[in-house]
């Protein structure tokens, strides 16, 4: 049986030592930059690394459409995990604050005002009292 | 280097032939990998939360990664990467006498790795940055624990993986030897090489995630 | 493996011998034979299940207990659930039905991979010892939902069950993949992708929930784990964890698996409805598409288990509108069989009945999870009876009455034998009639604010309960007449011809028993998998032949 | 301090028999949403089952109905039922998103009650009254009432059927609740979210009482009492809901029976022992996991800051009388 056609070496070695060179971009982000922004920089490097070894490495790119397909649809799903999940847990209590710019709704019961509201006939005299 | 025997490998009764059977496979084997995309992925998600409710936490718990360490073994796992793609070619080509050396090498590369992490671990225990109830040192940030929580989790649950592609890979030399790879044959490679590479994919991620916050 | 049998000869057929006969099944890889060892292991479960729900309802008789102390109580409802869900009704349909049918639907020889899938019954056991281990280990307290900071602080067995729970994970995805790969490389020739039967249709998109979705749980379980046992502190709030991200991972996971157990069933009601009305399925598309619609959409409904929990109005919001647009691909499916009706033959035997119950009490359970749904309305109702109702309609009536009308409909296939038919129409009375009288009072107990997972109860309560309790006799005496007959028949039936109800799908086009090559050659398709005979000309319809 | 302020029976017995009574008219539309799904599934539901079962009968197998040659793709009919109940289920989202915003928005002006889930009863404080108690929540007729609540260990959630509101108390987090009675009497407090084995027992009152018997409430509860300290110690128990764990019997609840419990020796966990004497009880009160019987659970929560002095006091010897 002869030989199945391959890469040569050096495609191996371009592979590895691009993302390399990206890790030592990411270290050097990591070294001269502070705050949230060398945060970013670092994971978007990281998401390049990955997108070598997808591609590369893993052979993805040359892969039958439906695996594609499916390493796609995970991180579809994935994604959809973490923004639902964020829907919550960045919008947490807010709501109250800004019902009436989101969704132009007050609450239905009129706030007491002025000393001549009673309450069954009793004048509120806890008025100040309540918060 | 000895010469090794070549066994044709032939087709399970149920497929109507090797290249369906191969292609079966590596189907197979791409689902897995979307299994473990996600389950990593709920490890994201913990992570971005928690990163959201305790941010001083995870920039002062990073300061007390060494980067350094860090690096080393993302090298380690890059490189294994590319012996490990290496050994793949060296089947595809027929060089059945190299195949066995670069698992070797990947084998070995993957046990520095965790010989590394075993240091690490071994360095925050000592310092008594240990999760939860454990946890004895004195950070700035109230809740530094935890940040020990999710780095314990994550690389200990990647830790495992490295763990369990290290068998696979001795499996795979057993199987070398005997002359089961050539350019008949490589799937268990194709398979075992997919999966290192979701283990190194990960750790990419997890070496910013972690080490490198500010 | 050592025993090699004949690939012309039934599957059931074993070598002489007790060690031999008990290792031809132990180490069997025919997808057929692991299907009945599922088989045995979930009917196991589900008497185990059964046996607690029994206890919940006669302990529930009195409105300050019965026999049991509040910690009993709570750990008899507790296992009641896991091991319904768990053990019994995720692997219920896919693992029995999917294993034994789909390979034969598909005119395969076997699943893609063999070896997996006994490995992913032994996983499956393992989880079942696990699960029973802890039941003696100080059982469970937690409810099967292993909410924080209840689950890290309570002294029972969470560890154990939970880890059950995450190996019988393992098992599902196993399943899932190796069912993926079997339809899309393993069909008979000529089998395009709309000549596929609409069960493997189902179990393709519930293969999909299994990979993608059981991950997370795994993930969740493991960290949960973590959290009791070192104090992570993700999870636990006194260590300044958010409780509340644990049921999101939790309900990521558990969503979509009520998914895993519905869209089976409605795959085996495709299957059923045809074949007893001897007509092609109405918008054969549109039922195999709705299935990979309700798939996907069911990743994105999650929150709505959880709007009152502190989550934020925001989320609520979202969630309300995804969860009602998962109704539409359900009604789809309900419209294009009762609309598959029209113009068949409709032969009322058995499984055809239960899937008129099935379409009933499905019915049931899909309008009140409209009502469910719906914020307002679920805050009063959520936590309560209401819920465990609906659920029971959706599990029970939707899964359980597919699950059993399957049996009664591929039963001939797997044993070779038929059964009473006069007495599977009294059990179907029995059952349906015990399930409605059980579970639909317990929709007025939610509505009227009795909450679940309550040990005592006010007294004014107390004739509804007693009510579901009765009903829940009359329940589990069908399921016990059903259990008598079906076991006769397994052994004394009449022997079953190959193709008792003159159906079309590739199962029914070999021997019953199947023989363990499943086809005499590799059968070829030329057509829809539903294209029985029109009109009147259908005297003495045989199967395709050969 | 029970409360003679409402002496009819809870409102959870009235109401329909689907319903508690509505204690909220400003709710209303939530019973008429579901009244509507309900009567409109009735409906559909009866005529898509009645549908099949008309088409099973009339096209069984034998009958004498004429089948149709061809097959309809029926393409027009596949819309019509994707449509119309999107449009359905779209509408009465909007009709209940509504509504839930109404009944979560609490209004400015609402009274402010501090509410402490906590295994297994409720603890309602009033900042400006300084008053804390048990299991009765009092509050006003006719006033905008909020409930800001945390929880001491897991999740609890507080529930009223009568005003279809419920709201999860979750421990390190504040949620809130508001509510609005229109008419005086007693309504139930559920527990809905299971938090192990007093779940079923944690309940409790919302007692709504007039103007004026709420502020001779506050008053009184400010109040010292003068009660012989035994009978007050009697009523504390039941007041303070040590009932949910402790029994008077002798039998085991949760925790261990009080009766006999002055001067016997006591075992512990940690393998010491100790007589229980006054101050063994007043620990026990105040820092209750300070010494854990043996073969019982640390999960007693703490009364520092619930009882008075002569509340303690109370206690103890209403203790020494249990024989």
């Amino acid at each position: 049986m002869e030989s199945v056609k391959t890469q040569s070496l050096k495609y191996y070695f371009a592979v590895a030592a691009s993302i390399l060179v990206l890790v030592a971009a990411a270290l050097a982000v990591h070294a001269t930059m502070k705050g949230p922004v060398a945060s970013a920089l670092t994971l978007g490097l990281a998401g390049l690394q990955a997108v070598v070894v997808v591609l590369f490495s893993m052979g993805l790119r040359k892969e039958k459409g439906f695996n594609r397909l499916i390493f796609v649809a995970s991180l579809m799903f994935l994604g959809f995990f973490i923004i639902l999940t964020l829907a919550d847990v960045l919008t947490r209590g807010d709501v109250a604050k800004d019902e009436e710019f989101n969704f132009s709704i007050k609450s239905p019961v009129k706030p007491l005002t002025g000393s001549n509201h009673t309450i069954d006939g009793h004048p509120p005299r806890h008025e100040g009292r309540a918060p | 280097m000895s010469q090794v025997p070549r066994k044709e490998h032939h087709a399970a009764h149920h497929f109507d032939d090797a290249v369906q059977e191969r292609d079966a496979a590596l189907l197979g084997m791409w689902l897995f990998i979307g299994q473990e995309l996600l389950f990593f992925g709920g490890l994201a998600v913990l992570y971005i939360v928690m990163r959201l409710q305790h941010p001083g936490a995870f920039v002062e718990g990073s300061g007390h990664l060494s980067w350094k360490l860090g690096g080393l073994n993302t090298a380690f796992l890059v490189v294994s990467s590319m012996t490990l793609g290496l050994a793949i070619r060296s089947a595809k080509r027929d060089e059945a006498g190299k195949i066995v050396p670069f698992l070797g090498a990947t084998f070995l590369l993957a046990l520095s790795f965790l010989v590394v992490k075993g240091f690490e671990y071994s360095e925050k225990i000592h310092h008594g940055l240990v999760p939860g109830k454990w946890f004895s040192a004195i950070g700035a940030d109230p809740s530094l624990h935890v940040f020990f929580g999710m780095y314990f989790a994550t690389t200990g649950l990647h830790a495992l993986h490295v763990l369990i592609g290290m068998g696979l890979l001795v499996w795979l030399m057993l199987r070398a030897r005997r002359g089961h790879f050539h350019s008949g044959y490589q799937t268990p490679l194709d398979l075992v090489n997919l999966y290192w590479h979701t283990v190194e994919l990960i750790w990419i991620f997890l070496f910013p995630a972690l080490y490198l916050v500010s | 493996m050592s025993h090699h049998p004949d690939p012309n000869a039934s599957y059931l057929e074993s070598p002489a011998g007790f060690w031999p006969w008990l290792k031809s099944w132990l180490f069997t890889l025919d997808h057929k034979r692991i299907g009945i060892l599922y088989f045995l292991g979930i009917v196991f479960s589900f008497g185990l299940g059964g046996f607690f729900a029994m206890v919940i309802r006669i302990e529930l008789l009195r409105p300050h207990g019965l026999m049991l102390t509040h910690t009993q109580y709570n750990q008899v409802f507790t296992l009641h659930g896991a091991v319904m869900v768990f053990l019994f009704i995720i692997p219920s349909i896919p693992a029995t039905i999917g294993n034994f049918v789909l390979p034969l639907l598909l005119g395969a020889k076997d699943v893609a991979f063999p070896r997996l899938n006994l490995l992913s019954f032994y996983i499956y056991l393992l989880g079942a010892v696990l699960a029973i281990f802890s039941l003696f280990s100080g059982a469970v307290d937690t409810g099967w939902t292993f909410y924080t900071p209840y689950s890290t602080q309570t002294g029972t067995a969470v560890i154990s069950m939970t880890l059950a729970a995450f190996v019988l994970g393992f098992s599902s995805i196993l399943t899932g993949i190796n069912f993926i790969v079997t339809i899309h490389k393993l069909r008979a020739p000529g089998m395009g992708w709309f000549r596929i039967p609409l069960f493997a249709w189902a179990t393709y998109a519930t293969s999909i929930i299994q990979i993608l979705a059981t991950p997370v749980l795994a993930i969740t379980l493991v960290l949960l784990i973590l959290e009791r046992t070192l104090g992570l502190g993700i999870f636990d709030p006194a260590l300044g964890g958010d409780p509340v991200l644990f049921q999101h991972f939790f309900w990521f996971y558990s969503h979509p698996a009520v998914y895993i157990m519905i869209l089976p069933a409605m795959g085996v009601m495709s299957e059923i409805i045809t074949t007893h009305a001897q007509k092609d399925i109405f918008g054969y598309r549109f039922v195999a598409f709705s299935s990979i619609a309700i798939a996907v959409i069911s990743f994105l409904v999650w929150g709505h288990h959880m709007y009152v929990s502190g989550q934020s109005l925001y989320a609520n919001m979202i969630f309300s509108v995804l969860t009602l647009l998962v109704a539409i691909p359900s009604a789809i499916k309900v419209f294009n069989w009762v609309a598959t009706l029209y113009g068949g033959h409709i032969h009322w035997r058995v499984p055809f009945l239960y899937a008129m119950g099935f379409i009933f009490l499905f019915l049931i359970g899909g309008f009140t999870g409209i009502i469910l749904a719906l914020l307002s309305l679920d805050v009063h109702l959520h936590d309560t009876y209401f819920i465990v109702a609906h659920f029971h309609y959706v599990m029970v009536g939707g899964t359980v009455m597919a699950f059993v009308g399957a049996l009664h409909h591929w039963w001939p296939k797997m044993f070779g034998r038929m059964y009473s038919e006069n007495w599977a129409r009294v059990a179907f009375v029995l059952v349906f009639l015990g399930f409605n009288l059980t579970f639909f009072v317990q929709f007025i107990l939610g509505s009227k604010g009795m909450p679940r997972r309550y040990h005592n109860y006010l007294d004014q309560f107390q004739p509804l309960h007693a009510f579901s309790t009765f009903g829940s006799w009359v329940l589990g005496l069908g399921f016990i007449v059903m259990t008598v007959y079906l076991i006769h028949s397994a052994f004394r039936g009449k022997k079953a011809p190959a193709n008792p109800w003159e159906s079309r799908t590739l199962e029914w086009q070999t021997a019953s028993p199947p023989t363990t090559g499943n086809f005499e050659g590799t059968p070829t398709v030329t057509g829809g998998p539903y294209d029985y005979p029109r009109a009147g000309a259908a005297a003495g319809r045989n199967g395709r032949p050969e | 301090m029970a409360p003679p302020l409402v002496t009819n029976e809870s409102l959870m017995h009235l109401g329909d028999l689907w319903f508690p009574t509505l204690a909220e008219k400003a709710m209303g539309g939530v019973d008429l949403l579901y009244w509507g799904i309900f009567w409109v599934s009735v409906g559909l539901g009866a005529a898509i089952f009645g549908v099949a079962v008309y088409l099973g009968m009339k096209y069984r197998r034998g009958s004498a109905a004429a089948r149709p040659e061809s097959e309809h793709q029926g393409m027009a009919m596949e819309v019509a039922w994707t449509v119309i109940p999107l449009v359905l289920v779209l509408s009465v989202f909007v009709w209940s998103f509504l509504d839930h915003l109404r009944s979560v928005v609490p209004p400015a002006d609402a009274y402010e009650v501090r509410v402490l889930g906590k295994k297994w009863f409720w603890q309602f404080e009033y900042p400006q009254a300084g008053v804390t108690a048990i299991n009765d929540l009092v509050v006003p007729v006719n006033r905008n009432i909020k409930l800001n609540m945390s929880s001491e260990d897991v999740i609890h959630s507080f529930f009223l059927p009568n005003f279809r509101r419920k709201k999860d108390v979750l421990p390190n987090r504040t949620t809130s609740l508001w509510f609005h009675a229109d008419r005086e009497g007693k309504y139930q407090i559920f527990c809905a979210e299971y938090c192990g084995d007093g779940h079923s027992v944690m309940l409790g009152n919302l007692l709504v009482v007039s103007q004026e018997a709420f502020d001779q409430y506050l008053a009184k509860a400010s109040a010292t009492s003068d009660e012989p300290l035994p009978q007050l110690g009697k009523k504390l128990y039941q007041s303070k809901a040590c009932f949910t764990c402790h029994t008077v019997d002798g039998s085991a609840g949760t925790g261990p029976s009080l009766l006999g419990l002055y001067g016997k020796k006591r075992r512990f966990a940690d393998g010491s022992s100790l007589d229980a004497d006054e101050n063994y009880l007043r620990e026990s009160l105040l820092v209750p996991a300070a010494r854990v019987v043996q073969g019982f659970q640390p999960v007693m929560p703490t009364y520092q800051g619930l009882l008075k002095e002569r509340e303690i006091t109370a206690m103890i010897e209403y203790l020494k009388g249990l024989k």
